[in-house]
């Protein structure tokens, strides 16, 4: 694909990471275009974020209110379409309570907010996010979340895992899944999945806060570089018809 | 719910016979109802400084690069590139001790407010925090029985979680701060918060009223009974019926004030905006009485226009109430449409609540009638200043006689050392810190834990900035100048110590009441000091927040007087970490303290019931070492540095092998060898330690030997194992051991 | 006519509530060692017009079903009454 | 003998109630406009042991007042009953 990727980034009132997400755009070379809620209007993108935040302060449940704003009809089609989308915190908890991905985010195990670097297994590294990555690889990630623990009845998570959806876990430094390296009490140290088609990945980490080493780390950028090579072997979101 | 009678007397609105006398005088008559509870509110010390204000005008506030000092909602510094930070530090002890959650979190949510109220957005905070014992055992005065001890867990808790709930969920990080335990502290803590924000010169808006005709806009949060009398209450002294007498606990809304900040910052640039003031304490009078005031113009509103959170307010309530996440803006007339589309865009309600007037009144109508009409300047600036009787404790010269020999004479232990790296004054401060987003904006180049200053970045610049907030310990207990200057030379010193240069400083006062002559005089003095440190380290002071009658039955807390330091750093690729590399040389820069008055103040002296000592500290000294430190910085020449602060040398030390996972091999000066637990544990300030490759050490001589500062090398880093000799004893302990002993959870 | 409903959501059985059981901790350690379980959830008061009982039973459990509970970990269950002035200003 | 106890901790009137405006915001905002106003609390459901029915509704009393409610900001109200096997099995 010869043009600069577009990017949708959807910013509901309280999300906060949508700055933080166009500028790591603006380090790819990536056009980013800032969607507010209520409008429907994507703009022909190849990708959509839903960035990190507190969408309507977390009120009631995380993602509960804004998976009504009218822009999540338009993040459903696109994703039904085959899109790539990130939902990475808060997005994630949004695409859980939309549907577009099974399961719901918890108030974490220790109920305190959580804030640091954590490492996490790569289970599996396909599709537009994780194909730059190898499976089994031990990568590090900032967290920032205080409902991060995910939860689905034991039939949804064995489907999961059985489809190899189960993307992300959280792992101790030499990467092996242990109950300490669990930050929130997620069940089966889940901290990422992928819907069906591959195509909409949800992770509570910020890799949009791994983009740079003057922060501390760039495995962030390598996730989020993923999408060129994975949009060259796309047909035009125009041909997909969105 | 407290609610006001219209008949309430005088005392209730916390007005003296005299004050109230004085009011009648501005007005030429006596005051109604609501008039007399603005005074009240307006003229309490909480808005009016009127013990502190005077010895405020003592501090230096000038400087190249100061674009807005005292006086208006923050300061603002130039930091080059057109840019400026916009920084203040403010207290909410009261409302926290009440209710920890909503207090600490209405505090982050007040002083953000003041900063985007200038046009800078917010990109970093810090708390400053004071609990009493957590736990009976910690407490050597035996003062602090289960339940205190209890109550302070329950405060901890509840502080912490509420600057989390707020910082976190309107996505400012919160990167540094300093918390401490005394047993003073119990039943009353202390909550400083501090906000940085960045704001192009020409996007800085003032609050200041003008152009009669102008319109009034209100903005936010609708209006509800929160926390009326909270201005006279944060300026009264914690006595045990504070139950009854507490006014209705505010609760703040963080995910309203992040739209509300956006759509201010939205508007900053624009030229329809003629002013912004945020609704703190007393609320609209205050906001009202000031933005006319310092606009020398009045303003007329009409209080049915206010939004109601609830029927059935009176004017009194409308006035005074301290809803949260309010904004107060001046708009030029006709162009209040175009204001009110960018609120719309961001779901709130902006409603023109009046009018700018000329005539230099506060005038407020409900149902047509006139309920309030207030010279601007007699709430604002008339009220009386204080300067009540001074005089130190009368125990002081006693205490500062006592001699610490025989303590400091001790051999000091790697028992010790242990101990103190886990007492509640030093152990690690993570199991706080992570729970505050301290990454969010992705400017976080140092974090909490990882340095003395916290170290951001300025994106599309090669510079960063460096902020510290920090205390003085127990210094104010024997020298309460000492420890307005030591406050200072310490943030210098934590600033300078991450590479950056000391720019400016923003400073919250918390003393005991000044109607008490030892309180005042512990006021007076920490100013003093403050001044005297700031003028010889050439730091201006460009905001601050003084919090009085911090006190309970038991008696006032220290003398606590909280310095915020900004630093820049030009070229950020020259920053300065904590850590040591494999075989630097390590130096103890700064004046030698070997002496057993090195121990006054310090934790060791505290935890072994040495109340007394006379505590010092070489100012002159301590600003060339800060200097120097800026030169070794530019120059590349120190690969670590860390400040020596509370746990003396022995505890910094030991945080940098903690923080370089790799020991080192010292030993002490000769000069150590007689007070070694002084030499070892001593907290006298104006002395840094730094991590030197060897190839670098010539050229540091060479620098401090210019700079004259004294420089002494202890050693050098490598292994497994922080060894250190003094005398003939060698004290020898794994890095894990350290790393297990500073890691004890609160 | 306005309507008064106290809305539960509860978390349905078996889905672990660490809430629950730091404020039954709580309770044990101040001494109230009888504490056999706690479970917390949300109590809901919703002031609303409806045109009849029926109609707002109806609307209620349409917020339910749409907003209020997520039915992955949540049941709710309401009480609904019709709001006497004496209620408002309860909650005025 | 075992109680059951469904404490109903609610804000006090006149305390501002962010969770419950955005509540009734998103209410609004799904189409039901009859809205009026929420009011969000907590619903704290109590197991625990008592010798009769009074020294559980004091005990209960106690431990709202001691721990479950911050009287400066809160009220507490309670249903209590005794536990029958088959409340056991609804929240087992
Ligand atoms: N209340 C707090 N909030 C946020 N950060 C804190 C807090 N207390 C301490 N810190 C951070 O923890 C680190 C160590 O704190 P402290 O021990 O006071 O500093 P030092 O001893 O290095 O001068 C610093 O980076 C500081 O910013
Ligand atoms: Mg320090």
């Amino acid at each position: 694909m010869s043009r600069a990727p577009r990017v949708a980034v959807v910013v509901f009132p309280g999300t906060w990471s949508e700055r933080d997400f166009a500028h790591v755009a603006g380090l790819l070379g990536w056009e980013a275009r800032l969607v507010w809620h209520t409008s429907e209007d994507l703009g022909d993108p190849d990708a959509v974020v839903l960035p990190g935040g507190f969408a309507h302060g977390d009120h009631l449940r995380t993602g509960a209110i804004a998976r009504f704003s009218p822009v999540m009809r338009s993040v459903e089609a696109f994703a039904a379409a085959g899109g790539a989308v990130l939902g990475s915190c808060n997005g994630f908890q949004i695409l859980t309570e939309a549907g577009i991905l099974p399961g719901v985010l918890l108030r974490n195990d220790h109920l305190e907010f959580r804030c640091d670097w954590q490492p996490l297994r790569v289970e599996r590294a396909e599709g537009p996010w994780l194909a730059g990555l190898s499976a089994g690889e031990t990568i590090r990630l900032p967290i920032s979340h205080g409902e991060g623990r995910y939860y689905a009845d034991a039939e949804v998570l064995d489907r999961l895992e059985a489809d190899g959806r189960v993307v992300l876990r959280y792992a101790d430094e030499d990467g092996s899944v242990v109950p300490d390296a669990n930050p929130n009490g997620s069940l089966r140290s889940i901290a990422g999945i992928v819907n069906e088609r591959g195509n909409v990945l949800g992770l509570m980490p910020h890799p949009e806060r791994a983009a740079e080493a003057e922060v501390g780390g760039t495995d962030g950028l390598r996730i989020l570089r993923g999408l060129d090579a994975w949009l060259v072997a796309q047909p035009a979101a125009a041909e997909r018809g969105l | 719910m407290a609610r006001l009678t219209i008949a309430a007397p005088v005392e209730r609105h916390g007005l003296t016979e005299d004050e109230y006398r004085l009011v009648v005088a501005a007005l030429g008559r006596e005051p109604n109802a609501v008039e007399l509870g603005m005074f009240g509110a307006m003229w309490s010390e909480h808005c009016a400084y009127k013990h502190s204000r005077t010895l405020l005008g003592s501090l230096p506030t000038e400087g190249a690069r100061v674009l807005v000092g005292p006086g208006e909602n923050a300061g603002a510094i130039d930091i080059g590139d057109g840019l400026a930070a916009v920084f203040k530090v403010e207290s909410h002890n009261h409302p926290s001790a009440v209710e920890p959650y909503q207090g600490a979190a209405t505090g982050v949510g007040g002083i953000i407010r003041d900063i985007f109220t200038m046009g800078a957005r917010p990109i970093a905070l810090l708390n400053s925090l004071r609990f009493g014992p957590l736990h009976p055992d910690d407490d050597v005065t035996g003062r602090t029985d289960a339940a205190a001890a209890a109550r302070n867990r329950y405060l901890l808790g509840g502080v912490v979680a509420g600057i989390a709930g707020y910082g976190n969920c309107i996505g400012i990080p919160d990167v540094g701060g300093e918390i401490g335990f005394d047993a003073t502290y119990s039943g009353n803590p202390l909550v400083n918060v501090m906000c940085v924000g960045i704001a192009r010169h020409d996007e800085i808006t003032l609050a200041r009223a003008a152009g009669p005709g102008n319109a009034l806009l209100l903005v936010g949060a609708s209006t509800g009974t929160d926390g009326i009398q909270g201005a006279s209450f944060a300026s009264a002294s914690l006595d045990d019926d504070r139950e009854e007498r507490r006014p209705a606990v505010q609760v703040g809304n963080p995910f309203l004030e992040k739209l509300l900040m956006e759509a201010c910052l939205e508007l900053s640039g624009s030229t329809a905006v003629v002013a912004m003031q945020d609704l703190g304490a007393a609320g609209l009078t205050c906001a009202l009485a000031e933005v006319s005031a310092r606009g020398g113009c009045g303003a007329q509103v009409d209080l049915d226009l206010v939004p109601r959170r609830e029927p059935g307010l009176t004017p009194y309530e409308v006035l005074l109430s301290e809803s949260q996440e309010r904004m107060l803006l001046v708009v030029r007339a006709g162009r209040e449409a175009e204001v009110q589309a960018v609120f719309e865009r961001y779901e709130l309600h902006a409603v023109t609540i009046g009018r700018v007037i000329a005539d230099p009144v506060v005038r407020a109508t409900a149902s047509a009638a006139i309920v309030c009409e207030v010279p601007g300047r007699a709430l604002a600036d008339d009220a009386p200043r204080y300067t009540p009787a001074a005089e130190p404790p009368s125990d002081m010269a006693a205490r500062r006689a006592e001699s610490l020999d025989e303590l400091a004479a001790q051999p000091a232990s790697a028992a010790t050392l242990l101990e103190l790296l886990g007492s509640p004054n030093m152990r690690s401060r993570k199991p706080i810190w992570r729970r505050y987003d301290h990454m969010n904006g992705i400017n976080t180049l140092v974090g909490p834990g990882a340095g003395d200053a916290a170290l951001l970045r300025i994106k599309g610049t090669d510079r960063a900035i460096a902020l510290s907030l920090d205390g003085p310990g127990r210094l104010g207990a024997l020298d309460p100048r000492l420890a307005g200057a030591a406050a200072v030379v310490e943030g210098a010193l934590n600033v300078a110590c991450s590479g950056a240069t000391p720019i400016a400083i923003t400073n919250c006062l918390n003393f005991g009441s000044p109607q008490n002559p030892a309180g005042y005089w512990q006021l007076t003095e920490a100013v003093a000091g403050m001044g005297e440190a700031c003028r010889r380290l050439g730091i201006p002071i460009v905001s601050g927040n003084v919090s009085l009658y911090n006190e309970t039955p038991d008696g006032p807390i220290l003398p606590t007087p909280v310095i915020g330091t900004v630093g820049l750093l030009e070229d950020r690729s020259r920053a300065v970490p904590m850590a040591w590399c494999p075989a630097d040389e390590i130096w103890l820069l700064g004046a030698p303290a070997w002496d057993a008055a090195a121990l006054a103040a310090s934790e060791l002296a505290w935890r072994r019931g040495r109340f007394g000592g006379e505590p010092s500290l070489d100012l002159e000294a301590a600003a060339r070492l800060v200097t120097l430190l800026g030169q070794l910085g530019a120059a590349g020449l120190v690969s670590g540095a860390h400040d020596v602060s509370v746990g003396g040398i022995a505890v910094a030390l030991a945080r940098m092998a903690i923080a370089s996972s790799m020991g080192a091999d010292l030993s002490m000066p000769t000069s150590a060898s007689r007070f070694p637990s002084a030499g070892l544990f001593g907290e006298r300030g104006g002395r840094v330690l730094v991590a030197v490759a060897p190839a670098s050490s010539g050229a540091v001589v060479t620098a401090a030997a210019a700079a004259q500062v004294t420089a002494e090398r202890l050693g050098a880093a490598g292994g497994r194992e922080l060894q250190v000799g003094l005398g003939d004893a060698r004290l020898s302990l794994g890095i894990d051991r350290l790393r297990a002993a500073w890691s004890v959870p609160f | 006519m306005r309507w008064l409903a106290e809305v539960h959501v509860r978390l349905r059985p078996g889905i672990a509530d660490p809430e629950g059981q730091t404020i039954a901790g709580g309770l044990r350690s101040l001494g109230f060692e009888g504490v056999a379980e706690v479970r917390a959830g949300k109590l809901l008061r919703l002031t609303f017009d409806a045109l009849d009982h029926a109609a707002a039973d109806a609307a209620v459990g349409e917020m339910c079903r749409r907003l209020l509970a997520n039915p992955v970990m949540e049941t709710a269950d309401w009480e609904l009454r019709a709001d006497e002035p004496a209620a408002i200003e309860v909650h005025a």
